[in-house]
């Protein structure tokens, strides 16, 4: 294992701190905690629903990266892979709220869920209102989703956050919040596909290994292997695969799409152009309208070589909440 | 029945020797259906709850099961972080309302657990040892063999809940690691009241 | 090799197509070129200098990337790690003038100083006004620089494009431009560490071979080697070398600093932000006043696994210019 | 001398050929001390250019050094696609000036290439083939044996331009690859005018 760190029980922290560090205008960390929140001017005089975030680290630039008027309030930091404490989510809640409550944005792991669910109770015991959403945007395995803890909350968790950020930054009140942030993960959907896995720090080596020529179609962002193991295809035809698989999933295909083409960790920006060259004329070829895109490295899977693709049904004014400005520094 | 503040601190001591003598084995376990990190991450949980009893030395059973509710709640993480940090809190909100009964502790924590994880009995997890063990013990009926059956059973289960759902058929063939950690508190438990 | 491409001989082409069809609103591609060019309403109005960039692909998202108000008019695309052609980078030229003149921003490799050479006589020949500078901000290589080429252009580029365009934006005129720009280059110093190498497509295997506990000191962004292999050491180790060699190379240390911490392609975020904490710690210990930072995939060696540091002494106004609004999608 | 439009058509195309013939051997020698694309780039642009002398036919002198430069420009990239492409301009400008002198061309396409590239002879570059083999041309000394010559002695020179120069005393024992690819130019010019 190569990595750039020092040890790796410090790598949650240092990166943290090299964040904010790194942003100081914009970013702080709450003091005793590794939640990472707005330290922008603009924010003190909020008077607006705080949106929140968080889950395990590894998956850079989420949720750090979307900090920032427009977009998070805040965003907890975990260990890698592991869901970060009720107590730290419960600073970030009361830091965000400012009296409009908050919403809870989570990717629907069993530990996420049920951290998240823990500080939420511990805010209300503090009057606090605080709702939460679930995102579940992984199709890859959602054919027996109510047989396991369900659909996996993948890259659209981006898309989600910066259209419940520009919601609540133009005045949304928190209940509405809520309501539209669960239409918007309904409306969207994640397939990704791996050339080779991540290296978790702890454990030293890739988390499963792919032949020279093999790639694995419906990873997730924690190493979990996906539906099938194929031969490496040209990128026209992982798009082709991928879109198929989510334009199904959709109960119709009218109406206009946004588009995320998201690295995995380790995938230059190159394959990533080359990927949604393929994808938006594919789209364009079997007429299917796209008014937004996004390429790059929006959720990742530490070191992963892969690609996930991403489409979200667009409804009422949602692009301009996707095309409104934000301070994150990575969105 | 009840327990004495030093049987108390004592339990939960005993609990944190047997994760700290069984890190390795709580990792490999998680390994094999889960990320591998149980016993690292409770380990530092549990540590971390044994120094603050130690250094707090808690003097009332409401401040000892506080202490011991919010060390675990902040230093595990993860999946059983929630789950032990919920069945603490619960049973240490029931001693500070003046519930001291400790069956009634148990059935209840293992009732909060499963409202947290919008789980049962069957899922392969740690409710598959709360669940019969509490309702053992509350019939005088629990024994370490019983308690090891009931980790044991989660083996042939198909995982329903957390990461190891995701694996299907697969698995099986596996106990649950949190079953298995749980299942420590337990035999500490009797050890401490025999 | 695994890659997500179709042709090798097409990728260029490919993400060229691949980066405006996602980003239509900001950007086009020049008719018969791969030149990527602002597209967006504010430019059509402009009577500013225009700011001119390219050069080999594979370095992405310089230059494209960086396409935007604010930063350049236009980005000329080479073939990957090979300069574009004079009459491309002149059409760039052509689109870039709104009669103000043009600055080119050239990094230091004998194709493309060679090749936007000719672009400029081209222009001159038509009464363009054009000038142009060369960045050299690699200083592994510095001491015999006057037996080579010259020191190489690499990950400080990004910080001569986005203060000369931030520059021009404000309406500077272009012989100034040109000389802040050189100024800014004069300023800036980069090294960058390697703990493996990157993949041509053409070439199909990494450019060298590291074992697993080595680590090479001083690449470039073309698979260059560097001054010294060494064995991988920790992240605050690596940094603490990589600063004490760019101060020693400035005259004095006095003085305010921009950092830039820029992944090579394959690196992580997490890596990166590590590297940046420990950077930034060491800067503070030393007494060394960082008033600017930035973090990233800026620009990259195709898929290299590594990071380079960069030192920009400030001066005036360049942090200004710095933190000056841009429409570029990836600074 | 002056040669006339289908001496210098077939010149051009005899080169094209050569290069066509050595792509790889040109690839290798770039590869030893560059960047190994030398063959393939000036192939691409050799290709073009012999595609358009077929296709568009100039029927002038100066149409023909035209089509040959502005192909060369557009199609090689690269540090040699700038210097072929600087010879050819320099040559298709004096042309059209009427300067008609095949060995004043030779020479003074050199010497732009000297400027553009800052370079001069002795920096085992395409100029230690230019410089000596246009100087033998204007003499009427230039044979295949001094051409070959030209290119062998760049094999002990230190680079000072360009991809190798980077390589240091490495550069040493390989020859220069754009120096290589020239002295096909120079061959074709002897086998056209013979
Ligand atoms: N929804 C759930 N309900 C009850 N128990 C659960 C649930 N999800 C996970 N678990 C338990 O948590 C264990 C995993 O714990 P841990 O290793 O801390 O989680 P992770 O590393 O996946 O965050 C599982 O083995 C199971 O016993
Ligand atoms: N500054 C220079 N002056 C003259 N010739 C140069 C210069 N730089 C490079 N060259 C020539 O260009 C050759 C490399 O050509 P090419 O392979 O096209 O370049 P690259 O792939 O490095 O862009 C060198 O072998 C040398 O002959
Ligand atoms: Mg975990
Ligand atoms: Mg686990
Ligand atoms: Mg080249
Ligand atoms: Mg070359």
């Amino acid at each position: 294992m190569k990595k750039i760190i020092n040890n790796i029980d410090d790598i949650v922290s240092e990166m943290v701190h090299g964040i904010v560090s790194s942003y100081p205008q914009k970013l702080k960390i709450l003091p005793g905690t590794l939640a990472i929140a707005r330290n922008d001017a603009a924010f003190s005089d909020d008077k607006k629903v705080g949106v929140v975030s968080g889950g395990g680290s590894g998956h850079e630039p989420l949720h750090s990266g979307y900090v920032g008027k427009g977009m998070l309030c805040a965003a907890v930091c975990g260990q890698i892979n592991t869901s970060p404490t009720p107590d730290q989510i419960y600073e970030a809640i009361k830091y965000a709220d400012k009296g409009q409550g908050v919403l809870l944005i989570v990717k629907n792991y069993a530990g996420d869920d049920m951290n998240f669910d823990m500080a939420k109770e511990l805010a209300e015991f503090d009057d606090i209102k605080v709702e939460s959403i679930l995102v579940d945007d992984d199709i890859s395995a959602a054919d027996d989703a109510e047989d396991t803890q369900g659909k996996r909350g993948v890259a659209g968790t981006v898309l989600v956050e910066k259209i419940c950020g520009a919601a609540a930054e133009q005045g949304m009140e928190l209940h509405e919040l809520a309501q539209l942030g669960q239409r918007v993960i309904n409306n969207t959907k994640t397939v990704a596909v791996a050339l080779s896995a991540a290296t978790v720090p702890a454990v030293g080596h890739p988390g499963f290994e792919l032949d020279d020529d093999q790639m694995e179609y419906g990873v997730g962002i924690h190493n979990e292997r996906g539906f099938s193991t194929e031969k490496i295809a040209p990128s026209k035809q992982i798009a082709e695969e991928l879109i198929n698989k989510i334009l199904k999933s959709y109960d119709h295909n009218t109406g206009d799409y946004a588009v995320l083409v998201n690295g995995l960790g380790s995938t230059p920006l190159m394959e990533q152009f080359v990927f949604a060259n393929d994808v938006l004329n594919l789209l364009k070829e079997k007429g299917i309208k796209v008014s937004f895109t996004k390429v790059g490295n929006k959720v990742t899977a530490i070191d992963m070589h892969g690609i996930s693709l991403t489409l979200m049904k667009l409804e009422n004014n949602w692009i301009e909440y996707l095309e409104a400005p934000t301070d994150a520094i990575s969105w | 029945m009840e327990l004495t503040i030093n049987q108390a601190k004592k339990w939960i001591i005993l609990w944190t020797d047997y994760v700290k003598n069984n890190v390795e084995l709580l990792n490999e376990i998680d390994t094999a259906i889960g990320d591998g990190d149980h016993g690292t991450n409770l380990n530092r949980g549990t540590q971390a709850t044994k120094k603050a009893l130690e250094e707090e030395d808690p003097q009332t059973m409401p401040l000892v099961f506080r202490t011991v509710a919010l060390t675990l709640v902040s230093t595990i993480g993860g999946a059983s972080g929630a789950l032990y940090g919920t069945a603490f809190l619960t049973m240490a909100r029931l001693v500070k309302d003046g519930e001291t009964r400790l069956e009634v502790l148990l059935v209840e924590a293992t009732k909060a657990m499963k409202k947290r994880g919008k789980s049962d009995v069957g899922m392969k997890t740690l409710i598959d040892l709360w669940d019969p063990a509490s309702k053992a013990f509350a019939e005088h009926k629990l024994t370490k063999e019983y308690i090891n059956d009931c980790v044991e059973k989660t083996k042939n289960m198909k995982a329903k809940k957390g990461r190891s759902s995701y694996l299907r058929e697969r698995s099986i063939g596996h106990v649950d690691p949190v079953a298995k950690s749980s299942s420590y508190l337990y035999i500490a438990l009797l050890e401490v009241i025999d």
